[in-house]
């Protein structure tokens, strides 16, 4: 057994308001020299360390647990995971 | 002790207090020790240089059960109850770390109200920041409201109130006070001492970390440059774990398994072994590897100094610790047996079978007091008491009414108080921004009873005045409990000042004691508690903080129904001034907002009459004859009335010539700030029993003017010629949406 | 013979105990305040289930996402889908939507902010068990106090919802409609509360315990009342 | 110029507390059976999509925007910015 570490980023869907990443946009836009930027989304990160017999298999039980637990609302939100080193 | 020690030079105390040291101990300190003395000598644990000056404070009265000494003031209601309630400041870890910082302080409070053996019931906040409009005053601002709501909201504490001020003083060190109340059966008291030997000491809570280290000075050597930026780390709330604490602590002391209770704050574990055994007369022991760290090489000096949140300590009898194990495991809080209450009057530490820490208990609670020295600050002799401004020209008043209800100091606080939950618990029946002070019904606990609660302070005019100043905000804070019809019954403060080691500064602070404990005498009003924070100054424009107490005022109902809000109820009703109005436009609005200037009289107390004015008012709200009630105070009287009327959503026709004054002069009617004030408004059927509650005692009770259904404010001169014509709407817009829009970057 | 309920007390459960005050000494009812772990085993032999508001578990992760996924919930997802009637208020709205008995999502509001106040509900529907004493339009003061209740539903779920009459209450402005001034928080179609399909799943997110006395209430009002009568009445009827 | 994706990750120090990471791990993690994972650390993520001459301007940029922003402070928080495809 190796220990893992995965990064699950849980952010809106696309059709629903972002009012946290509107607002940055916002006050960018006041504070002006900022016009490079064109989108501001914001969203949640867990990093999660756990014990698995190898990296697919360690992504595999956050991807069961995200599900099974509803670490996101599919409704709400989507969902992605990253191992990282 | 075979421990290795640590040498006179080497540890940070000032010549006594090392003397005491080593003449008690007759031998150098360890480490963990000369970390524990070093931590319980600080201003902050110790009060040396307060302790001298606080005893004027009145602190004795038939209702009192606590008073200063322990966690928080304890006073007797009736009906076999008694209310819990303290102030406290969390200045410097909130000018750092706003969010983080404010949110300890709430849970610091709250802590101190639980270990009495209370429900805490409700929560009150004061900030003291530079300019609105400046940005960083706007990321504080934003983040210690914050930090205030997210911690009260998630243990379910509801706000009751509190209250602002911006002032370029506080721009970089910020002062953030929180008070918070609780209300229990006499019975539950709980005290923080341990009385028999034998009895177990347990740590409930959350593990323990390097937060709040501040690094003692001897250690802070050894650090190498990656160790200290992660130690000191900022302490983290965590109100969930305190929500299941209050439960759990409130669950023990109803099943009678609790002997003695400390919360630990300042100085931590250190200060909970020597507190408890000093005021118990007795000793403790504990056993420094049971407690749960949360980082594997923390030193055993870290551990015992370390101000790590949500952690409660018990004392409870062996027969009932299984008890007491079974009420922590239902609610899935960690906890463990450090040791033992003994009978040899001193604190020991054992840690992997050796005594590290053998000290008497008396040497930590107990260190000597610091002699400051006090001088007239040379800032006051420039000041002239005597001036007044030009008086503007009618056709200016408008324009002045305006300006001084969109200042920073007058605009309405909603954008903050809306980010609390002012209704859980169902308490709350006047609500934060409805009155002068916030009004608790008492239901739960059986009674019909209810509490007023308001926060005040006054920075400028305890700067240019601090005695005047301090008693002022003592009267102050009295009238707002008093507005809504609460007999005030106890006071607990808080004392932020700059550097108390420069005279100047320390001046001040006298003074201001001074002023409040006069005004406590006179008014009747017992000091319960309190707290000291000195050395706000900044460091950068090397400036001191304005002096700035801000002082809670608890008081009572015998009926809460009774109590009345500010708001206008309907038109033709009579507005009735009580109280003469003088000459005292120094630290004003008046005289900051539009002259900028800070010369003049600041408002003085008249002692004599204060304490019939507040009984009278208390009773004509309690005989229902008024159908609201406001308190004049910062803005004088054209601000209370407009507040009046914006909440009402009505108008009103007053004329100035009917107010008793010592002087003609417009300006100085509308805005003088004189104490002892209130505004009431009357059916005119209640009139005539009105003015002669007050005709008794020969106070000024003068009909001024009406509510009016148009909704203008209008005001008349001494000759009758309208001098203010306004919009109620106009002015409310501004005053409503103002902070809102500078915080949501709208302006 | 009076209303016999149990109110569900989770770990950091806030609103738990005013909700127990507002049925019991306000509405008279017979009221149970179970801790979590011992509620499951007696859920059936009360009238209703009650999740109360305030905060579980802190709120970390998602409000009531935690305390959707404790053993009671199981319980009274089985019992919910076979008719017995659950009512969610605040967290407790959270969690019924967190454990799937309702459609939808509830996020945070878009000021960003946690905001207390009092707000206008107006009754879409008086099918639901919590409004059969209203009248379809009527407008009830009650105060909201969250920083995530802000309802959220796809396109072809609110076609559904609205079909389905499961809409139960709007934020709606002093004047009754539904403008974005109204809407505290920024909730899609100002929605405010909804039911299940069958009407005996019912959360809200403002607080009708908080709105029962006049005493409590800014305009001297009770409306909050009307909930617990509107059950009431459904019971009686049976 | 060019498109650019970054990704800015703010979270608490090591060291310090996080009560909803540990909440999560011990009241929704572990009871239901993943106690495979041995730590879990929440954060914020804002994912932002800008204009720029390269990527190392692009970093810059958004590096400048977190400060003036406030976007955190660097008493309670450190702060990561990832440039990512
Ligand atoms: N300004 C003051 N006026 C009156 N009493 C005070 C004042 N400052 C502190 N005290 C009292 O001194 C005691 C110690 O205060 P403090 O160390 O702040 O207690 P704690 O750390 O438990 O909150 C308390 O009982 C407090 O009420
Ligand atoms: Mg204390």
């Amino acid at each position: 057994m190796a220990k893992f570490n995965a990064e699950v980023i849980i952010e809106g869907k696309k059709n629903a308001r972002d009012p946290e990443g509107e607002t940055i946009m916002r006050d960018l836009m006041i504070k002006h020299g900022y016009d490079m930027v064109s989108s501001v989304r914001s969203g949640k990160i867990l990093k999660i360390t756990l014990e698995a017999k190898n990296e697919k298999e360690a992504e595999d039980i956050c991807w069961n647990m995200v599900n099974e637990l509803r670490i996101y609302n599919p409704v709400a939100h989507v969902c992605t995971i990253k191992m990282v080193k | 002790m075979t421990q290795e020690t640590v040498l006179r030079d080497e540890i940070n105390l000032t010549k006594e207090e090392k003397e005491v040291v080593y003449k008690t101990l007759n031998r150098e300190p360890t480490i963990p020790e000369a970390a524990m003395l070093e931590v319980m000598n600080s201003e902050h644990c110790s009060y040396k240089s307060s302790r001298p000056v606080l005893p004027k404070l009145p602190t004795e009265g038939p209702r009192v059960i606590c008073g200063p000494g322990e966690d928080a003031g304890v006073v007797d209601i009736g009906d076999g109850l008694a209310l819990v309630f303290k102030l406290e400041s969390h200045n410097h870890p909130s000018a750092l770390d706003p969010f983080n910082g404010a949110a300890t302080g709430i849970g610091g409070i709250i802590r101190d109200i639980l270990c009495m053996g209370a429900r805490p019931i409700g929560l009150l906040d004061s900030f003291r920041l530079g300019d609105l409009s400046d940005p960083h005053t706007k990321w504080l601002l934003k983040w210690v409201t914050k930090g205030v709501g997210d911690y009260g909201n998630c243990v379910g504490i509801s706000n009751a109130g509190g209250d602002i001020e911006f002032d370029p003083s506080f721009q970089i060190n910020c002062l953030i006070n929180v008070g918070c109340f609780g209300v229990m059966r006499k019975d539950d008291l709980a005290l923080s001492r341990a009385t028999t030997p034998g009895d177990k000491l347990i740590l409930l809570g959350g593990s323990t970390g390097r937060d709040g280290i501040g690094g003692a000075s001897f250690a802070s050597k050894n650090i190498t440059e990656d160790s200290e930026s992660d130690r000191g780390a900022v302490q983290i709330g965590d109100p969930y774990m305190k929500k299941l604490i209050i439960e759990a602590t409130l669950e023990a002391i109803k099943a009678g398994v609790v002997e003695g209770l400390k919360d630990l704050g300042a100085a931590g574990v250190t200060c909970s072994i020597s507190e408890t055994a000093d005021a118990g007369g007795t000793g403790t022991e504990i056993q420094l590897e049971k407690i749960r760290i949360r980082e594997d090489d923390m030193e055993p000096w870290e551990i015992l100094v370390s101000e790590s949140q949500e952690r409660m300590f018990f004392v409870v009898k062996p027969d009932n610790v299984k008890k007491i194990s079974k009420i922590f495991d239902k609610y899935e809080l960690p906890y463990e047996i450090l040791g033992e209450v003994t009978d040899t009057g001193k604190c020991v530490v054992k840690y992997r079978d050796q005594t590290i820490v053998d000290l008497p208990a008396h040497l930590l609670t107990k260190p000597p007091a610091a002699d400051r020295k006090a001088t007239y600050p040379k800032y006051l002799n420039k000041l002239n008491q005597k001036w007044l401004p030009k008086e503007p020209k009618d056709n200016e008043l408008n324009d002045i009414c305006r300006k001084i209800m969109a200042s920073d100091n007058m605009i309405s606080r909603e954008w903050v108080y809306r980010q609390y939950d002012t209704e859980v618990g169902l308490h709350s029946v006047v609500k934060s921004g409805q009155a002068d002070a916030g009004v608790f019904r008492l239901s739960e606990f059986g009674t019909k009873k209810g509490i007023a609660v308001t926060f005040d302070g006054n920075s400028n005019q305890c700067y240019l005045d601090p005695y005047n100043g301090g008693a002022g905000i003592m009267m102050e804070a009295c009238s707002n409990v008093a507005a809504v019809g609460a007999e005030p019954i106890a006071m607990t403060d808080c004392l932020n000042f700059g550097n108390p080691e420069h005279p100047q500064v320390f001046w001040t602070f006298e003074k201001v004691v001074e002023g409040l404990a006069d005004a406590a005498k006179a008014l009747g009003v017992p000091c319960v508690g309190g707290n000291v924070s000195f050395y706000n100054h900044d460091e950068v424009r090397d400036v001191a903080v304005k002096p700035s107490p801000v002082i809670f005022v608890a008081g009572l109902l015998d009926d809460v129904e009774k109590a009345v809000n500010n708001s206008f109820k309907s038109p033709e009703e009579f507005i009735i001034l009580i109280g003469d109005t003088n000459t005292e436009i120094g630290g004003s609005e008046y005289t900051k907002v539009i002259h900028s200037s800070d010369d003049g009289q600041v408002p003085k107390v008249d002692f004599a009459n204060a304490k019939n004015v507040l009984k009278k008012v208390v009773k004509a709200v309690n005989e229902g004859l008024v159908t609201s009630s406001h308190d004049i105070s910062k803005g004088g009287l054209f601000v209370a009335l407009t507040e009046m009327a914006m909440a009402g959503n009505l108008g009103f026709k007053v004329g100035l010539k009917r107010i008793p004054a010592d002087t003609q002069r417009s300006d100085i009617k509308l805005f003088s700030e004189t104490h002892g004030r209130f505004l009431m408004t009357a059916k005119q059927e209640d009139m005539d029993k009105l003015i002669s509650i007050f005709a008794e005692d020969e106070i000024p009770a003068s009909y001024i003017g009406s509510v009016t259904k148009e909704k203008k404010l209008i005001i008349e001169n001494d000759e009758n010629q309208v001098i203010v014509e306004l919009s109620i709407e106009d002015i409310k817009h501004v005053w409503d949406t103002r902070m809102e829009e500078e915080m949501e970057g709208k302006k | 013979m009076p209303m016999r309920v149990i109110v569900v007390q989770f770990s950091g459960s806030t609103c738990d105990r005013d909700l127990v005050y507002a049925m019991k000494d306000v509405m008279g009812w017979e009221v149970d305040l179970v801790w979590y772990k011992e509620a499951q085993k007696h859920l059936e032999s009360y009238d209703a289930i009650f999740l109360p508001g305030g905060f579980t578990y802190g709120d970390h992760l998602r409000a009531g996402i935690i305390a959707a996924y404790t053993p009671v919930m199981d319980k009274v997802k089985e019992l919910a889908k076979e008719g017995f009637p659950v009512f969610g208020i605040c967290n407790g709205f959270q969690i019924l939507v967190e454990s799937g008995l309702l459609t939808g999502a509830l996020i945070g509001n878009d000021t960003l902010r946690f905001s207390c106040k009092w707000t206008n509900l107006r009754v879409e529907t008086t099918r639901s068990a919590a409004t059969n004493v209203a009248k379809k339009g009527d407008i009830w003061k009650v105060p909201i106090a969250h920083g995530e209740g802000r309802y959220f539903l796809d396109e072809k779920g609110l076609k559904e919802l609205n079909e389905n009459d499961q809409v139960v209450w709007r934020y709606v402005s002093d004047d009754g409609k539904i403008t974005a001034e109204g809407n505290p928080n920024g909730s899609i179609e100002n929605i405010a509360g909804i039911c299940n399909l069958e009407g005996n799943v019912v959360g809200l997110m403002p607080h009708p315990e908080r709105a029962s006395e006049s005493i409590l209430s800014p305009w001297g009002s009770d409306h909050g009342k009307l909930y617990f009568q509107s059950l009431e009445n459904y019971f009686r009827r049976g």
